[in-house]
């Protein structure tokens, strides 16, 4: 295979939902032509972010083939991925893209040995042959996250505390020698006194392992932390996209600023002041005609109301934004 | 004197299932005093027993939960009632008129299949007559008025609202008697940013504006920082230190603190963040001496046998205090 | 196992009383293998004694003594009930599992069907069923159709659970794990669907015994076997309860509600025990 | 005083049960029409009327009356023709006279529509059907048929006459309602449930212009038929005294009223209590099917039957049993019990060169003594009243005969006992039961599959419901307990059943059988009896002779096993009412169903309430 | 929102629909396994209540009914005919009431059965819910614990036995309701105080045991409802903010507790059909489960098709209108 040729790239993915029935309802697109690529030869931590509602998850789980979208599609290793039926191409892809969830009590069968998935995925994909064989397969995967099979066999997810699960949710992952992982929040159930360990975890699995991730957050400080670049998701839409430092340092769109200004900073030098808009019904942003934003922004124009903004680029990143057209 | 006082207060969850007997220390020894018209902050991993400690503050104490000893003190204007010691008729009397509760999980907390007028309707006759509903209506889109709701969420079931719009409105609800004391347990916990910023807001407003004492229950150190006056941090079942707010940012002591304050990400710092070793002890078998011994980079012998006392620390910016050997050792040899 | 009895004997009343009644609906019906008398034979013993020390439940018109009569029918009962409910557990397990968890049209097809059969009148239809089978009715003939009749509820009540474990995130962790639908399905969701299984198994376990019992007061039921419900019919043949033969009509409701009583105490309390949460708690969480 | 009904006095009014329980087309009293069932609801009992009526028990006035007719049928020579004789002053309820027209139309009208009753027979004996007066009716016969009048004569029913200047108005005759019935009965219809629970009848004011006036005037003002449920409720009604006549129970139930209420009575005052219906619960064996097909194998199963049991079983010992292929009811003890004892207890089989006599006389003894036992006194010990109670005799219990009569017929044993055919294969015999419609039967033949199963045969009794629409017509069971015998019990002919046993009317298994002839039996000897009987006038000695013979050869061939009586435990209250049929006064049958009932109706009277 | 109602009324109707065409599909197949000719069940009827029917007689009848019952052609070809005559309200007649049409004696009967079906339905409903509900919510106390063993304790009486030792009780022993029948004699439907006396005295026996045997059940079912309820946040939050007993009971817990059980509501009334069988036997009660009875003891198949077809529409119409009201109940379901 090519080296240069994309690990991913999203071509106009839209993914719509009918809320209410056939014959009437409304469609909420969840996801509206997002595209982004990501490199095969330099691993990256991509990250997506936005606030709840945004169509985060949807995205994540139209990559993972997990939905079907409506439009679009997902080349993976230049395969479009969108069109697979068989399960053995499935599970081919499968092995290749992996994801972690968010809540790491949830990951697993509370009922079963967390060992089971480890095991299961190992000879699922055909890493080992049997089960006996899978044992180092496992340790390793394990000890890549800072445990070890000792630690962890035979014993029931509520034996174990969530960072330990949430890593062995990692360890799982990578078993199969993915290329990318996609992390829908890893964090946001871990504790603050545990959460930089995950985060660290895929900073050391993208430099070590040369695994990519995209990785899904509203928390834009551990976005920060760990990621290469970034987009903001507003109401299914992509509306900022670009290299970390420079889309959280100096957010141009309006909604990214309102992100921004709602991280609460763990210092008490900069505590709030002014009061900030939020929305009171999501469903309604939605179905809005023009920009999602038009109903909290503080720079709304009436050409906002009419039509989509375009994709504008300034200084390498890409906005949608009104606001940036004339540049 | 606060408006609460803690003293020494032991809760343990008592489980006996099937022979195997288990008790969860989870509230172990906390004394603490909360004062009027201040925002009290308490911190705490996962499971420290943040939420015991809310239950034996609320007086909502129901097995398998039971009070080992100590009492919760709260001195009102014309009197001073242990809660622990309330009859179940008293303790409906002052709780939501003096005290009130905001949970976790709104969607949970407001009935489903209930008009949120109706909820209020509720709540407000469980305590004054209500002699005329139009009256009482009014009174209550005013109260929300005075929030900044829109008044027609009264007439919404809860599901029609957002996630932000409906801990807004268990926010109102809590504040219909304006309580002297209105405890919050991670009331935003599970919310977006910028839907926390707004509840936060409007919780620091209220506050601001009816001058009672809140006490917010959160594991997110950013949120104290933005919002509280004053910080206590539990670890496994104990206050391990409790300060004004700028203290525990600007100068922790307790080298639990100090992890967690030096493990918070911010933008614009992509400098190295570690986070504490190990994992916070099993409450049905906890370390013996300090409980964050195991985990502490700092630990001495002593740390293992004794549990390290309470001690003042001199602050200009008020009380300030912590449990922790290398400090009490220096305390004791200052005062010898 | 034995453990777990023990365990539960001492620390749940329920058990306790459910331990006790099932025993002794067991060691009834293990009687029966010891039985002095054939039960398709009667005029054995004197006819119409009351209960005494030398027949305990009595003798009815028939010359019978009720008591062995009982062994006989409770484990005929209970045999059929625990067949009935086993064949339905097993449809209603395979198509609430399988409709929840593949959805679709998979899930629409199977739900048509099974909502026919929950709204499907069952007695006329065993009725009409019973006129097929004619001589080659028996209890298992019996059982089986009733078993084709009575999953179709269980089975909604699993899907519905199903539906709900499908969105846990566990089940994706075991997508990505590779595995299969009928491993996901058996293995990981089965686990949470016992509880239901449980307490639809008894359940089901009445209303196929009580259906036993109408059809036989009607003579549809096999009336050579001896069960709860054809002890009921010869009853009735002699007009026991009006000729003040009271006994014979006490004698199965007096087991059949021990019987249910021990059935119902006993899923209570395991659903307890199998209940998660509870279990969580058990092996120190 | 009480009051069963808005203005209907109880003490006015007798209570019966309705046997067919809630009429389901309450509305159609078109007595006619093919599928209608309200007729045990008072109609066929009170409001119509036929030619003549044949007592099953003693009669009134004799067992044969004329109620139409003036006089017995007049046949020619050749049974070609048979001329009637109508009686003059009977008038239809609504004023119109009675006349031979009524007659005419009424053969006319069902000739010409075979799906109504009797319409098939009519269509296929009459040929033309005239009147020469107004009270004199001539019926041309298509061929010979000594006993056409049998179609107006009733026992249980019959072909009831219509009134013409009703029918005639009417297009469709079959889908006519007759509601309400224009009655030639003593009594008109008064009201009746739309649900079919209940049907009261108020005596005609002119109850004079009716055939039964000659026995005087009915006595109750009213009668209510009713459908009092299942056969508990019947009891606790009577106790209750809020049902007067109960058509059947179990003997329990019987047991149980006549220890509550001391005004109950049977027909007989005291044990066996039943009625004794002149008809015969029998083991009706499937012929065609082998090894029912064979004599031998017949003989070995009534030889395996030990009757007590079998009476305690069904009737607690409350049955009169019957060795032979007739009923012991009504005229039959005298008329073909009695005098074939003799021939019956030298009757004998050969078995294996040896001579067996198979008869036992003494089993009703042996019946009574066990019944003694639970019922103590209440059992007769006079041999002469057991055996008019419980029947003259039985079979013996002699399974060593039977077991050789099977080796001989090439059946064995296998190493558990179990019989095998020749072919090795089990021999299964299943007998089919109604089930809780008829207890009493299902009882008795449970009791006979014991005793087979006990000797090694695979036997066990099948509930099946209305087995007589098709399991028995078409052939479709190897063995059931009910009856295909059913006679006059007044009247020594036996045609009126027999004649269906004629091989002519043969059918194998599988198509449906001609009336009677359930069990598929062929014999020559008994279409020569059938034959005879058809060219004999109805009343002529020699059918009783016949009778005997075809006894005989059924006893020799044993095509089903007679077992008793259908014994009805018929439970009249003596609290409002007296003067009911009984064993010591048997005018009539008191089984309320029976259109016979109406001559009850003039003999009983009220009775001072205390 | 009014086409969303109607597109949901669409889809639950098209389900109904086809709810109702395979089960009368079932019925229809199944009398075809059936050995017996209709034929010749209706030959034997129509010969059984006449004496000697000549062969050539039965011969002409036989044709007529082969006709009449649409047997002639392949199965398909019946099948079609049979869906033809439904939609003509036609059933075809009983076999043993040849020739009435089976619908003019279900006409008959349907009333009696609806109206007590219905009634004790709704009765056992409601009892058995406020009974369970209020037993599942004080379940500590030594009543409730009572109430439930007693409701499981007469839940496994069989049916039967249950209405007959009733019916002893109460028209023999202590006769003061009639043993059988549905209204007095001499007694018609009309407006009237003696017709509605005479009705209600005779439904109360067989209704009382409808309602004792389905309220054992819903008290149980209710209880297990309300014993998971009482744990929900939202009961839990309304209680610690001093909302009274019954309030929380009638408003919170049972409330909600019922919405799972108006589905069963709908269920039971086909579940009560059976138990309708033996009630209307034992009581002579004149309706559908009677003449079943009676349909059965004559082998009537054509009726108990009709019965049954009547059932499974009737049910499922229940169940449709039960879905459709439902969100009057859950405000939660939008006509989704
Ligand atoms: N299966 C579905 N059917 C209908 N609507 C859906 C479905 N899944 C998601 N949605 C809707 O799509 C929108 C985007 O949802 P999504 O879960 O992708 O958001 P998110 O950004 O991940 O939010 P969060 O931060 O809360 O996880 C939401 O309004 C959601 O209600
Ligand atoms: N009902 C209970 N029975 C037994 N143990 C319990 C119960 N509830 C809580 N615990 C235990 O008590 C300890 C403290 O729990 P608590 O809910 O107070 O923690 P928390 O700090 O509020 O945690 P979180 O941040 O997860 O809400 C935990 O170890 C928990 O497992
Ligand atoms: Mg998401
Ligand atoms: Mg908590």
């Amino acid at each position: 295979m090519e080296n240069h040729e994309k690990l991913l790239a999203v071509k106009g993915i839209t993914k719509e939902f009918h809320i209410g029935g056939v014959f009437t309802g409304a469609t909420l697109t969840a996801v509206h032509e997002a595209h982004f690529d990501m490199e095969a030869d330099k691993p990256e931590i991509f990250t997506l972010a936005g606030e709840s509602g945004s169509g985060k998850s949807t995205l994540a789980r139209l990559i993972l083939h997990d939905l079907e979208p409506t439009q679009g599609s997902i080349v993976y290793e230049g395969h479009d991925v969108t069109t697979i039926k068989r399960r053995k191409e499935l599970m081919q892809f499968m092995q290749k893209v992996q994801p972690i969830f968010q809540n790491p009590f949830e990951a697993f069968n509370p009922l079963k040995k967390v060992d089971r998935y480890l095991y299961a995925t190992a000879m699922n994909f055909g890493v080992v042959k049997s089960r006996k064989n899978a044992d180092e397969v496992v340790d390793n995967a394990l000890k890549s996250v800072g445990l070890s099979l000792q630690e962890v066999r035979g014993r029931y997810p509520h034996e174990l505390s969530g960072g330990q699960l949430q890593r062995i949710a990692v360890a799982r992952a990578l078993i199969s020698q993915p290329r990318l992982l996609i992390a829908d929040e890893p964090v946001s159930m871990v504790d603050a006194s545990l959460r930089m360990s995950i985060v660290n975890l895929f900073k050391d699995l993208k430099d070590t392992h040369g695994v990519s991730v995209i990785y899904i957050t509203h928390d834009l400080a551990t976005a920060y932390y760990i990621s290469d670049r970034i987009a903001i998701m507003l109401r299914g839409n992509i509306v900022e996209m670009g290299h970390v430092e420079q889309v959280l340092s100096e957010p141009l769109h309006p909604y990214t600023k309102l992100l921004k200004e709602s991280v609460p900073e763990p210092t008490t030098k900069e505590r709030w002041r002014e009061k900030i808009q939020f929305s009171t019904f999501e469903v309604k942003e939605f179905a809005r005609v023009g920009c999602k934003f038009t109903g909290r922004c503080p720079c709304v124009m009436d050409i906002c109301h009419k039509e989509d903004p375009k994709d504008y680029v300034v200084d390498g990143r890409m906005v949608k934004c009104y606001l940036y057209a004339e540049k | 004197m606060g408006v609460l006082n803690v003293k020494e207060l032991k809760a343990y969850y008592k489980t006996d299932i099937y022979g195997v007997s288990r008790t969860v220390q989870a509230v172990d020894g906390i004394s603490l005093e909360i004062h009027e018209n201040e925002i009290f902050g308490i911190a705490g991993e996962s499971s420290c027993g943040k939420t015991t400690l809310i239950k034996a503050l609320s007086g909502t104490i129901r097995p398998p939960l039971t009070v080992m000893g100590g009492e919760v003190v709260y001195n009102f204007e014309d009197r001073s009632v242990n809660i622990l010691s309330l009859r179940p008729d008293e303790l409906r009397k002052i709780s939501w008129e003096k005290i009130s509760y905001i949970l976790q999980g709104s969607m949970s907390v407001l009935n489903p299949v209930r008009k949120i007028h109706k909820t209020f309707y509720d709540f407000f006759e469980a305590h004054r007559k209500i002699e005329n509903q139009q009256d009482f209506m009014k009174q209550m889109r005013d109260h929300l008025g005075k929030l900044g709701l829109p008044a027609d969420v009264l007439k919404s079931y809860p599901h029609q609202l957002s996630g932000g719009m409906r801990q807004r409105v268990t926010i109102a609800l809590a504040t219909i008697f304006k309580p002297n004391v209105i405890i919050a347990d991670e009331p935003t916990t599970a919310l977006d940013v910028v839907v926390q910023r707004g509840v936060l807001q409007l919780l620091r407003e209220i506050q601001q504006e009816q001058k009672n004492t809140v006490i917010l229950v959160t594991h997110d150190m950013a949120v104290h920082a933005n919002i509280a006056d004053r910080v206590g941090i539990m670890y496994a079942g104990r206050i391990v230190e409790d300060a004004q707010v700028d203290d525990i940012f600007e100068n922790p002591i307790h080298p639990y603190t100090k992890h967690l304050i030096n493990s918070l990400p911010m933008i614009g710092d992509k400098s190295y963040k570690g986070s504490i070793p190990g994992a916070p002890p099993n409450l049905a078998d906890p370390p013996k001496g300090c409980r964050f011994h195991p985990r502490c980079p700092y630990v001495m012998g002593i740390c293992r046998e004794e549990v390290p006392p309470m001690v003042n620390v001199e602050s200009e910016r008020g009380p300030r205090r912590v449990a922790c050997f290398q400090i009490s050792k220096e305390g004791d040899n200052g005062k010898s | 196992m034995v453990n777990i009895i023990k365990d539960l004997y001492q620390h749940d009343t329920r058990f306790r009383f459910a331990f006790i009644f099932i025993l002794a609906i067991l060691v009834l019906s293990t009687l029966s293998f010891f039985s002095p008398y054939d039960p398709s034979t009667s005029f054995k013993v004197p006819i119409d004694a009351s209960p005494s020390l030398q027949y305990p439940f009595g003798t009815n018109s028939r010359g019978q003594d009720i008591f062995w009569m009982m062994t006989f029918a409770v484990r005929n009962s209970l045999l059929f009930g625990v067949l009935t409910a086993l064949l339905s557990r097993i449809i209603s397990i395979f198509v609430g599992l399988t409709a929840g968890y593949k959805g679709g049209l998979t899930d629409r097809i199977l739900m048509s069907i099974n909502d026919s059969f929950v709204v499907m009148p069952v007695l006329p239809i065993l009725i009409l069923i019973n006129f097929i089978l004619r001589e080659n009715l028996n209890l298992i003939s019996l059982s089986i159709t009733m078993a084709c009749f009575g999953w179709a509820w269980d089975a909604r009540l699993i899907r519905s659970q199903v539906l709900s474990l499908k969105e846990r995130e566990f089940t994706r962790t075991a997508v990505y794990s590779g595995m299969g639908t009928l491993h996901i399905t058996f293995r990981e969701h089965l686990p949470f669907v016992m509880p239901i299984v449980f307490a639809t198994t008894i359940n089901n376990m009445l209303w196929s015994i009580g259906l036993e019992v109408t059809l036989a007061v009607l003579g549809l039921s096999d009336t050579n076997t001896p069960t709860i419900g054809t002890t009921i019919y010869w009853a009735n043949q002699h007009q026991a309860l009006i000729a003040g033969i009271w006994w014979w009509i006490a004698a199965p409701i007096v087991v059949s509600t021990f019987l249910f009583l021990g059935l119902y105490l006993l899923f209570a309390s395991l659903n307890v025990y199998i209940d998660p949460r509870t279990r969580l708690l058990r092996i120190g969480g | 005083g009480l009051e069963v009904a808005p203005d209907v006095p109880r003490n006015e009014t007798l209570i019966l049960e309705n046997p067919t329980g809630r009429v389901r087309n309450p509305d159609n009293f078109n007595r006619w029409a093919p599928g209608m069932d309200g007729y045990s609801n008072g109609l066929q009992q009170l409001a119509l009327d036929t030619l003549w009526y044949i007592d099953p028990d003693a009669g009134i006035d004799g067992v044969w009356d004329n109620a139409l007719a003036a006089e017995k049928p007049i046949y020619n020579k050749d049974f070609t023709q048979m001329t009637v004789k109508l009686r003059k002053g009977i008038y239809w309820s609504d004023g119109v006279e009675f006349t031979a027209d009524d007659v005419v139309y009424t053969v006319e009208t069902l000739k010409a529509n075979p799906s109504m009753m009797n319409g098939g027979s009519f269509k296929v004996f009459v040929d033309k059907v005239y009147k020469t007066d107004d009270y004199t009716v001539v019926f041309e016969l298509t061929k010979p048929h000594s006993r056409f009048h049998g179609l107006f004569t009733v026992r249980w029913s019959a072909t009831f006459i219509m009134p013409k200047h009703v029918f005639e108005k009417e297009a469709d005759p079959v889908a006519f309602k007759f509601n309400p019935p224009v009655s030639l009965g003593a009594y008109v219809l008064k009201d009746y449930d739309k649900a079919g629970g209940w049907f009261l009848w108020q005596r005609r004011e002119d109850w004079q212009r009716t055939s039964v006036a000659k026995f005087g005037m009915p006595g109750p003002k009213y009668a209510l038929y009713i459908d009092p449920g299942p056969s508990d409720q019947r009891v606790i009604a009577q106790i209750n005294h809020n049902l007067d006549v109960i058509h059947d129970i179990a003997p329990e139930g019987m047991i149980t009223l006549a220890k509550r209420n001391p005004t109950s009575r049977g027909w007989f005052k005291g044990f066996p209590w039943a009625h004794p219906d002149p008809t015969l619960p029998a083991i009706i064996l499937n012929n065609e099917r082998p090894p029912l097909n064979n004599k031998d194998v017949r003989w070995a199963l009534t030889l395996t039957i030990d009757i007590v049991p079998v009476a305690m079983a069904s009737y607690r010992g409350a049955a009169t049993i019957s060795a032979i292929h007739v009923p012991p009811t009504g005229m039959y003890p005298q008329l073909y019990f009695d005098p074939l004892q003799e021939w019956l207890k030298n009757f004998t089989l050969d078995i294996d060169g040896e001579k067996f006599a198979p008869y036992d006389p003494d089993a009703p003894l042996r019946i009574a003594n066990e019944a003694r036992a639970s019922l103590g006194d209440q059992v007769p010990t006079d041999p002469a009243e057991i055996k008019k109670a419980l029947g003259s005799g039985w079979w013996q219990y002699a399974p060593e005969m039977a077991e050789k009569l099977l080796l001989k017929q090439g059946l064995t044993r296998d190493s558990n006992g179990k019989w095998l055919l020749p072919d090795g294969t089990p021999w299964k015999i299943r007998i089919i039961v109604e089930g809780p419609t008829r207890p009493i039967m299902t009882r008795g033949a449970e009791m006979i599959a014991e005793q087979w199963r006990s000797f090694g045969i695979d036997a066990q009794t099948e509930v099946a419901n209305d087995i007589w629409t098709t399991r028995l017509p078409l052939g479709d069971f190897d063995a059931a307990m009910a009856w295909c015998i059913e006679t006059w019990g007044g009247h020594p002919d036996l045609f009126w059943f027999l004649e269906s046993w004629h091989s002519e009317y043969y059918r194998p298994e599988g198509e449906r059988v001609v009336f009677k002839n359930i069990m598929r039996y062929k014999n020559e000897n008994i279409d020569k009896i059938i034959e005879e009987l058809r060219s004999l006038d109805f009343d002529d000695p020699r059918c009783l002779e016949l009778g005997k013979e075809y006894i005989k050869t059924c006893v020799e061939d044993m095509p089903i096993i007679p077992i008793m009586s259908y014994n009805v435990f018929t439970v009249c209250d003596e609290y409002y009412w007296e003067g009911f049929p009984t064993a010591e006064n048997p005018y009539t049958n008191p089984v309320p169903n029976w259109a016979n009932t109406k001559y009850m109706f003039p003999m009983i009277k009220p009775k001072a309430v205390k | 929102m009014k086409y969303r109602f109607l597109k949901y009324l669409l889809q639950r109707v098209g389900q109904c629909i086809l709810v109702i065409f395979v089960g009368i599909t079932i019925t229809f197949i199944i009398p075809r396994l059936v050995p017996t000719n209709p034929v010749e069940v209706a030959i034997a009827r129509v010969s059984a209540a006449g004496q000697h029917t000549a062969p050539e007689a039965v011969e002409e009848i036989r044709r007529a009914l082969i006709e009449l019952y649409g047997l002639e052609g392949s199965i398909w070809q019946q099948y079609l005919s049979f869906w033809g005559r439904l939609f003509r309200a036609d059933l075809g007649p009983s076999y043993s009431s040849f020739p009435t049409p089976v619908i003019e004696l279900i006409k008959v009967a349907l009333p009696w059965t609806a109206g007590l079906l219905l009634a004790s339905a709704v009765i056992a409903w409601v009892i058995g819910n406020f009974i369970g509900g209020v037993a599942g919510y004080f379940s500590t106390r030594r009543w409730a614990r009572g109430l439930s063993v007693f409701a499981m304790a007469i839940r496994p009486i069989p049916y039967y036995i249950m209405a007959f030792v009733l019916l002893i009780l109460f028209a023999y022993l202590v006769p003061v309701f009639p043993l059988s029948g549905a209204l007095g004699i001499g007694i018609h439907p009309s407006f009237t105080l003696r017709f509605l006396t005479s009705m209600l005295k005779h439904a109360f026996l067989p209704a009382l045991s409808l309602v004792i045997v389905g309220a054992g059940g819903w008290i149980l079912g209710m209880e297990s409802l309300v014993s998971n309820i009482v744990a929900e946040d939202y009961v839990v939050y309304a209680k610690t903010a001093g909302v009274s007993d019954s309030k929380l009971l009638s408003r919170y817990v049972i409330r909600n507790a019922l919405l799972p059980q108006v589905t069963g509501l709908a269920l039971q009334i086909g579940l009560i059909f059976n138990g309708a069988l033996i009630t209307e036997y034992v009581f002579s009660y004149p309706g559908l489960g009677y003449l079943a009875y009676n349909a059965i003891f004559s082998a009537d198949y054509s009726l108990i098709i009709g019965i049954a077809i009547f059932s499974i529409v009737g049910v499922a119409l229940a169940v449709l209108i039960v879905d459709l009201t439902y969100p009057l109940f859950d405000p939660r379901i939008q006509y989704r």
